[in-house]
């Protein structure tokens, strides 16, 4: 496995030497760091050459702290049952990168998700403005900047729940004077 | 001046000044037309009685025209049909190209059908049967669609039909002596088994060319569907008619008189019961509307020719009185589907729908031909359906009337589908500026749908007549004191009686009619095709949901090993076949004068050596 | 007596050498005069073939040798109603051709008119002639106008048909020379009605020789199947009148010889079964390939051999009935085909290939003389009520009178044929939509007059044929009637 | 006069009648199938809260005239194919109109009703009402196939076509024609089963995947009619059955248990299958239904 | 039960018992709660029994049911659905998500409070409610139909504006059909 693994990187890093490698799990995943320049070229590498055909996942973290967002793609070859995780890093004020959905057709729907929840722009992404959000006038959702309590309390009706936070099993004994049977017991609180 | 030959140089007359008037003045002309139609019209019924006739001859020819109870039913249709398709056409021709040869080829039309029902005798029945075939070929490809296919295939059809019955014609002059329709029908029963047998078929095929039955249908389809809609009505409804005319009396007078003739019935029987179910299943099919209605009139006329066929009483009858609410109710909506062209630009059902509250009164006219058409009470179809059913129970046809039945029975699949594919269904905001047709397209077809009406509960208004004219074929009724103006029954005894039935419902319909719509009658309120629930999704404008394509798609699942083959193919691979052929005779011609020469040194040299065998 | 059958050739032969000379003091003569010859002969021939009905053949007999030594000639009603016809068309054609081309120069013209005016004697000689010899002449009169007619536009086409022509037609004078070499070294006679009588001292071999050469002679001429290499080739190079004149007039002629020489001059039963076969594989092979073609006169051209085909057919029954239809195909056929030839001719005019396609849409602008096309079109393939029912009906009559069943199925499907290609250029000329580089050239007055004139006989013919039928029944009794031709022509003084 | 009143009160007696019993039925069927199921079921009186609630809805939609009519369209149908089936024999209180009108009569006004609300169907522009619509009219090329064979069988055998005279054919002979003819009552019941549109053949309504099809823009008064001319309608298929097959009735006890039995087969058949493809349904009736129907035709000829 | 006699007619006594006995329910799956519909109407509890029953299309429904939370977006089409339900209609809310957002109360898409769109009659609460929950609530739901109480059609007929308003306050792109009342 390990010499697998190494072999893989070894095989990575003769052609892009600006990757960083985390190659700290015992299993069969190791992860990838590289520039958002290199992004296209080396998913394209992993593909085409590498035989890491699959893309597992697509997620997008929100580094608020340190200004940046962090694309992770998880791709995984079939033939070698090995797991890549390929971070990328793009400045949070300016999220801007090229469409990637030549190389997987799927990408489509995970940019899309990403320029609505976390408008992230996707230069040459060819699709309608509106996704899962309809009539959406808030800033992106998923940031963390994003205050949804603050929010929702703005938007939504607000009904307090119970102050006493009694339990409802009792509750109900107390109004109606039946016994809580002995097995029911154990799963209330 | 006898007042037969009136009547044509009125038509003829009436048509060559309507084809010239065109020039001077447009409404000079439509005025004339329509003169030329309705004052013939009015003259044969006023003027003209039965047996009046007018006899000259022609290159030692004996024509004789005259007319008989059986012309005069069919006259009804001619006649009737054609004067209220000829004040539609006046509205719908309005604005289009080429007027004069509309009405002209308009007036010959009913002028040689007319001729058809009052000869009696065979040449000028011949002649008639070609101005028909020509004027509604120049009608078939009056839009200047699709000529050299459609039109071309209508009239070599036709032609082979024609040159069929010419045939026939010549045989039985040469047999004897005589065109007259009368001599053939007496000299008959004494002929040679051979001519007994080759004439009825000629005649037959040549009819059934007309009347699209099965094998010689194709041209139908397309040519229906080609003509201007106010002459399809005509076509489809009429002109048709004339090889269910000319079926009859082969059958009554020809067929019935031979023992032989059992082997005919039976046979055109099944090809008419064949013809209704490849009919109706075709039509299903289809998703043009003047297609639809084409192959449905290829299949009802399956209905009259089995009924014709099959030649018992009950049967004769049941067959014209199908023929004609088939030309009230195929008329009628051909008309519809005229109006509906007009005002939309389109029949295609998988671009119109939801007319129904923008045309209100074509929709009641197709809604009532199309009750007529499925043959259910209380209109006339379901007259014409009960006594060709009940003759042919009782007639021991019995494979044939389950044929038969599910021929009707899928008839109600194109029924539903000409109605919701025009009326019903989404109303598209892209038909919001229609309006209802002019009312001269309307009355005429609205008047066609109430006798519809008529017809289904007093049918003996038309069963006398056919009972006079199959009397004149000379064919003995044994329903004739039976027949009351609203009773129909069978073979066995067995009656229906239409005038209570009606009564029941239209008091039934009418009370629940008045329970709906007096029951919260405040809190009952319309709202448009839009709102349906749609599972809360909000139609957007320009969302379809009108439900047009595929629209039967698992009934052709179901029935797809009989649609797989076409016999339209089959015509087509022939013709191909035979033109590959003449591109094989035409290289004999090879434009080299030395083969040339060859060739007349052969044919020299082969007539030195054979020419004793051959001249002697 | 009007007048004598002899100036039926003087005339027009005096007439085209004289053209040239006319021409000479006034050029517009040459178009002029033989018009007013043909219209001169056409009076003549009504008016003596009205005294032909009433009183019986004449027999012209000239330079005062009596037959069957001298040369004859016999106006009886049969070839009387043909050289009518033939004059009919003639002056028809003239009047058409008249200002055919523009701007045509003198020279074309002279030799135009001079040719026509032979092709013209020729053919009325043929037809009214008694000596075979005499027929042989006309024959060859008719064909070298017919060669220099067809070669008139001097292109490499028109040469290359002529040429052709010239081939097959001196084949065909070769074995008619034969033919006639036979019949006098055998009966030492030319004159047809003294061979009609001697015919049986004739030993059958020889008979059925000099048949065979007859009919291979003539049937080049009257394009029977094997024969008839040249027909589309010369009908579709040569000008649209020409094709007229060939259709109406030489065919017409050569026909008439081949069924003088069969009827009249042997007695061999097998030769009218003969002809029924040759007719029948004429007609088929010929208006199948009619519905292959490109071009418009050549498909004309097939149709005419094909109409040819019928009419031996029709003459190959051997009854009265046969003939009459016969007869009635044959002055059907003139009209028609000449109206389809004059009206095609200009719905095509400014053609150069002369292809069908070249004539889609000229209904827009030509509607009077696509009218007729489609008249003519709807004519000739027999529809009523114009005028090619009545004839088509009289042929399948005769031939169901005979119990000919076959041949009824076979002419009515070969009709079916007919009918395609006809309607696929009448609906080419009405609902396609023009060819860009077809100019619409409109007809000049005479022709129009002429053409008109055709579409009327045709509707008249159509719609009361007893306008001419009396007429034919008069012809074919006379051609049936052998022993009367022979009698009228022997005793004449 | 009086016979005229007599006459429409005997129509209305029949009519309430009919109601009535195919009002239980329907609720019969619920609770069948939920015994079945394991479960108690609703009370067999259930239908007619469920009419009573629909008649007692305040509001109502419609999309135009068509479907305004659509419910009387079928109610026309019903209650004219009740009047041509003779109820009870020999019984003065139901003869109604069923001398006027015979078997053919009778198929072709049960269509009627159909496509009167097929109509109604069409005009809501709901397509899975459309859907529906084809899904029915297809469904009835195929049974009608078996169900006329068995009628063509019974009429040429019997030489009638009216109902009255084959419910005296058994009458006379003491014979059921479900004994006589054995295979014409097969094909007929094996038609019944699509006449009923239960399960497998419910592909119309078609629940959870049409959405009710037809009717699913009809709420409040217009499904209250509906209903109602369904559970007539049901009514006329079983009474009709009855007498073509087991002999008329002369009483309502023995009808009432004649029409329970014949209706149990479809309801019984319908809990052991699930829900065929249109093209399936076709199929399955143009097979063996059909096939019966060919040896009741062949047996009517051949063994009169 | 019949609290006040003199006020109803008799015919609203029937109606009543009829709408009471016969309820069919659009089950209109907005969220999780939706799997807990086919345990109440099959074997183990039978709600048929009660009369309660599914009905495919809003104008055959009686009962709408709000299984769950709903988002604006499903809101739009639960607003549709409910104005597309004829006279007299019921809403059933179904677990906490319906009365006070439960464990989405922060959630920046979810509407909270579902009285304040529609007139809610029952509020079944729960997270989720337990068939037995489901039924109690169907019980309810009766009684007060029985009582003629289950009037939230008229409620909301009469207080169109104030429920409009707050409708379009988190719908703002207003494209529904404007339904003549």
């Amino acid at each position: 496995m390990k010499e697998l693994k190494e072999q893989l990187i070894n095989r990575i890093k003769a052609h892009f030497p600006d990757i960083t490698v985390e190659n700290n799990f015992n299993y069969n995943r190791f992860d990838v760091s590289i520039n958002k320049e290199s992004i296209h070229s080396i998913l394209f590498y992993l593909k085409d050459v590498m035989g890491f055909k699959h893309l597992s996942d697509t997620n997008c973290v929100d580094w608020l702290e340190e200004g940046e967002f962090e694309i992770v793609f998880i791709v995984w070859s079939p033939a070698e049952k090995i797991k890549i995780f390929v971070r990328t890093r793009i400045d949070r004020n300016n999220p801007v990168l090229e469409t990637l959905d030549m190389i997987w057709p799927q990408l489509h729907t995970y940019e899309r998700e990403f320029r609505e929840m976390f408008g992230i722009q996707f230069t040459g992404l060819e699709a309608p403005d509106e996704f899962i959000l309809e009539d959406w006038q808030g800033p992106p959702p998923y940031r963390r900047d994003f205050d949804t309590a603050a929010f929702a309390a703005e938007t939504f009706f607000e009904r307090p729940g119970r102050e006493d936070a009694e339990d409802v099993r009792e509750a109900i004994t107390k109004l109606t004077g039946e016994e809580i049977p002995e097995f029911a017991k154990k799963y209330s609180r | 001046m006898n007042p037969v030959l009136n009547i044509f140089i009125l038509f003829l007359g009436g048509a060559i000044l309507t084809y010239f008037a065109g020039r001077i003045n447009k409404v000079l002309q439509s005025l004339l037309f329509l003169a030329s139609v309705l004052v013939p019209a009015f003259l044969f019924y006023t003027q003209l009685s039965i047996g009046q006739s007018a006899t000259f001859s022609v290159d030692g020819i004996t024509l004789n025209w005259s007319l008989n109870y059986f012309g005069w039913l069919f006259s009804l249709i001619v006649l009737g049909l054609g004067a209220m398709a000829a004040i539609y056409a006046v509205s719908y021709m309005k604005g289009k190209q080429r007027l004069g040869t509309f009405y002209f080829n308009f007036i010959l039309s009913i002028m040689s059908m007319t001729g058809i029902l009052l000869s009696q005798d065979l040449i000028s029945f011949f002649i008639f049967w070609e101005i028909m075939t020509w004027s509604s070929y120049l009608m078939t490809i009056y839009n200047g669609n699709k000529v050299q296919s459609i039109g071309i295939k209508y009239f070599v059809f036709s032609a082979i039909g024609a040159y069929a019955m010419l045939m026939a014609i010549v045989m039985v002059h040469s047999i004897t002596g005589s065109f007259l329709i009368k001599d053939l029908i007496n000299a008959y029963p004494t002929m040679q088994l051979g001519m007994q047998i080759w004439i009825p078929v000629l005649l037959l095929t040549g009819f059934a060319v007309k009347a699209a039955m099965m094998p010689l249908h194709v041209w139908a389809p397309g040519a229906y569907s080609n003509s201007p809609m106010a002459y399809t009505s005509v076509f489809s409804g009429a002109l048709s008619k004339m090889g269910v005319y000319g079926m009859t009396i082969v059958f009554v007078t020809l067929i019935n008189k031979i023992p032989q003739g059992i082997w005919f019935r039976e046979v055109i029987a099944w090809m008419g019961g064949i013809t209704a179910v490849i009919g109706t299943l075709w039509a299903i099919k289809q998703d043009d509307a003047k297609k639809l209605l084409a192959y449905s009139s290829v299949a009802q006329l399956g209905y009259i020719i089995t009924g014709i066929a099959i030649g018992t009483e009950l049967a004769l009858l049941a067959g014209l009185f199908l023929a004609v609410m088939h030309a009230l109710f195929k008329g009628t909506l051909f008309m519809v589907v005229g109006a509906v062209e007009k005002q939309t630009g389109t029949t295609n059902f998988t671009e119109v729908s939801g007319l129904i509250r923008k045309m209100p009164w074509t929709f009641f006219a197709a809604l009532l031909s199309i009750i007529a058409l499925a043959g259910i009470p209380p209109l006339g179809g379901f007259v014409g359906k009960w006594m060709l059913y009940e003759s042919l129970i009782t007639s021991n046809h019995y494979l044939l009337v389950i044929v038969i039945f599910f021929s009707s029975t899928a008839a109600f699949l194109y029924c539903y589908k000409f109605l919701f594919g025009f009326f019903l269904g989404q109303e598209e905001k892209e038909w919001s500026h229609v309006k209802e047709a002019p009312a001269a397209m309307v009355v005429p077809m609205v008047i066609l749908s109430l006798l519809m009406f008529v017809l289904g509960t007093f049918p003996g208004i038309l069963l006398s007549p056919i009972n006079n004219g199959l009397q004149a074929l000379g064919y003995t009724d044994s329903y004739k004191n039976l027949w009351e103006t609203s009773v129909i029954l069978n073979g066995w005894g067995n009656h229906v009686v239409l005038q209570p039935i009606l009564y029941y419902i239209i008091a039934i319909f009418l009370f629940f009619v008045v329970f709906l719509t007096l029951k919260g009658y405040k809190n009952t309120r319309y709202v448009t095709t839009k709102d349906i629930s749609s599972s809360g999704e909000i139609p957007k404008e320009d969302e379809n949901l009108t439900f047009s394509e595929n629209f039967y798609q698992p009934f052709f699942r179901a029935v797809e090993p009989v649609m797989r083959r076409q016999i339209d193919k089959f015509y087509k691979n022939l013709g191909e076949g035979l033109e590959a052929l003449f591109e094989f005779m035409r290289r004999i011609y090879t434009g080299n004068g030395q083969t040339y020469a060859i060739y007349v040194i052969a044919f020299v040299v082969i007539m030195l050596l054979f020419g004793n065998y051959l001249l002697k | 007596m009007v007048g004598s059958p002899v100036l039926f050739i003087a005339i027009p032969l005096l007439a085209a050498f004289l053209i040239p000379l006319l021409g000479m003091i006034w050029k517009e003569s040459v178009r002029i005069v033989p018009g007013l010859v043909l219209a001169y002969l056409l009076v003549l021939s009504v008016s003596l073939l009205q005294h032909v009905l009433a009183f019986g053949p004449i027999i012209e007999i000239i330079a005062g040798w009596k037959p069957p030594i001298g040369i004859n000639l016999v106006f009886s009603p049969f070839s009387g109603f043909l050289v009518t016809l033939m004059l009919f068309l003639g002056l028809l054609v003239w009047a058409y051709s008249y200002r055919f081309k523009r701007n045509v120069e003198y020279e074309p013209a002279l030799k135009y008119f001079l040719m026509l005016m032979m092709l013209i004697t020729g053919s009325v000689g043929m037809t009214l002639t008694g000596d075979i010899f005499n027929m042989f002449v006309f024959i060859e009169i008719t064909s070298i106008s017919a060669y220099g007619l067809t070669s008139y536009y001097k292109e490499r086409n028109s040469a290359e048909a002529s040429f052709k022509y010239i081939l097959l037609g001196s084949l065909a004078s070769t074995f008619l020379l034969l033919a006639i070499m036979i019949i006098y070294s055998q009966l030492g006679t030319l004159n047809m009605a003294d061979i009609a009588t001697k015919m049986h001292l004739m030993k059958p071999g020889y008979k059925v020789a000099s048949l065979i050469f007859f009919i291979t002679a003539l049937g080049i001429e009257a394009e029977i199947f094997p024969l008839n290499g040249w027909a589309p080739d010369a009908y579709a190079e040569a000008p649209g009148p020409v094709g007229a004149a060939f259709a109406g007039i030489v065919v017409k002629a050569a026909v008439y010889a081949v069924i003088r020489v069969i009827y009249t001059l042997f007695d061999l039963p097998g030769a009218y079964q003969f002809l029924i076969v040759i007719g029948i594989i004429t007609m088929v092979i010929a208006e199948t390939a009619a519905i292959r073609q490109e071009k418009l006169k050549r498909m004309l051209a097939y149709s005419s051999i094909g109409q040819m085909g019928l009419v031996l057919i029709a003459f190959g029954f051997g009854t009265k009935e046969g003939i009459y239809a016969a007869l009635f195909i044959m002055f059907n056929h003139a009209i028609i085909k000449s109206l389809l030839f004059f009206s095609g001719s200009y719905l095509a005019y400014n053609s150069t290939e002369k292809n069908i396609a070249d004539v889609s849409g000229m209904a827009k602008h030509l509607p009077l003389t696509s009218l007729l096309f489609a008249l003519g079109a709807f004519a000739i393939i027999g529809l009523p009520p114009f005028a090619g029912f009545w004839s088509k009906l009289a042929v399948l009559t005769a031939a169901a009178d005979s119990s000919l069943w076959l041949i009824i199925a076979l002419v009515l499907a070969v009709s079916v044929v007919e009918l395609v290609y006809y309607l696929r250029v009448v609906n080419r000329v009405y609902f396609f939509k023009k060819e860009e580089d077809m100019e619409p050239q409109k007809p000049t007055v005479n022709a129009m007059i002429v053409m008109l004139i055709l579409g009327a006989i045709i509707l008249l013919v159509g719609f009361y044929p007893d306008s001419v039928t009396g007429l034919l029944h008069k012809a074919s009794s006379d051609l049936m009637d052998k022993s009367q031709y022979i009698q009228h022509v022997l005793s004449a003084r | 006069m009086e016979s005229v009143l007599y006459n429409i009160l005997g129509a209305v007696a029949t009519f309430l009648l009919a109601f009535v019993v195919g009002m239980i039925y329907g609720g019969l069927n619920r609770k069948i199938t939920a015994r079945v199921q394991n479960r108690k079921g609703p009370p067999f009186y259930q239908n007619f809260i469920d009419a009573m609630k629909l008649a007692s809805k305040r509001s109502a939609i419609h999309h135009g005239i068509m479907q305004h009519f659509g419910p009387a369209f079928i109610m026309v149908s019903s209650v004219m194919s009740l009047m041509v089936v003779p109820v009870l024999t020999h019984n003065q209180w139901f003869p109604n109109l069923n001398f006027h009108g015979d078997l053919i009569f009778l198929l072709y006004i049960m269509v009627f009703g159909p496509l009167g609300m097929a109509l109604g169907a069409g005009q809501t522009g709901n397509p899975n009402s459309a859907i529906g619509v084809t899904r029915g009219l297809s469904l009835m090329t195929g049974f009608e196939i078996p169900w006329v064979m068995a009628l063509v069988a019974l009429m040429i055998q019997y030489h009638t076509t009216s109902i009255v005279d084959l419910m005296n054919v058994q009458i006379q002979s003491g014979t059921w024609l479900m004994f006589s003819s054995p295979f014409a009552f097969i094909a007929a019941v094996m038609a019944m089963l699509g006449m009923f549109r239960y399960s497998p053949f419910d592909i119309v309504g078609a629940p959870a995947e049409l959405a009710s099809g037809p009717i699913s823009e009809n709420g409040g008064k217009y499904l209250f009619v509906m209903m109602s001319a369904g559970s007539v309608f049901a009514f006329v298929k079983l009474t009709l059955y009855v007498d073509l097959f087991m002999g008329g009735a002369d009483n309502l006890v023995i009808l009432l248990v004649k029409t329970f039995v014949l209706y149990l087969i479809p309801v019984l058949y319908s809990l052991t299958t699930v829900r065929y493809r249109t093209e399936h349904a076709i199929r399955w009736f143009w097979g063996w239904p059909s096939f019966f129907g060919l040896l009741a035709i062949l047996q009517a000829v051949f063994f009169k | 039960m019949i609290n006040d006699k003199n006020s109803q007619k008799i015919v609203d006594i029937i109606q009543n018992w009829a709408r009471q006995h016969s309820i069919w329910v659009l089950a209109y799956g907005t969220g999780c709660g939706a799997i807990e519909l086919p345990p109440t109407m099959t074997s183990r509890y039978d709600a048929e029994r009660l009369g309660v029953r599914g009905a495919a299309t809003p104008r055959q429904a009686d009962v709408l049911l709000i299984t769950g939370y709903l988002t604006t977006k499903t809101l739009k089409r639960v607003i549709r659905v409910y104005e597309q339900m004829q006279d007299p209609k019921y809403v059933v809310g179904f677990g906490s998500c319906t009365i006070n957002g439960g464990m989405y109360y922060d959630s920046y898409n979810t509407i909270k409070v579902l009285d304040k769109y529609l007139p809610v009659d029952v509020y079944i609460n729960g997270c989720m409610p337990r068939p037995e929950a489901v039924l109690s609530g169907f019980a309810k739901l009766q009684e007060r139909i029985a009582e003629g109480r289950a009037e939230g059609a008229k409620k909301y007929k009469e207080n169109l504006e104030w429920y409009r308003a707050n409708q379009k306050k988190i719908i703002p792109n207003w494209v529904m059909p404007d339904y003549n009342w």
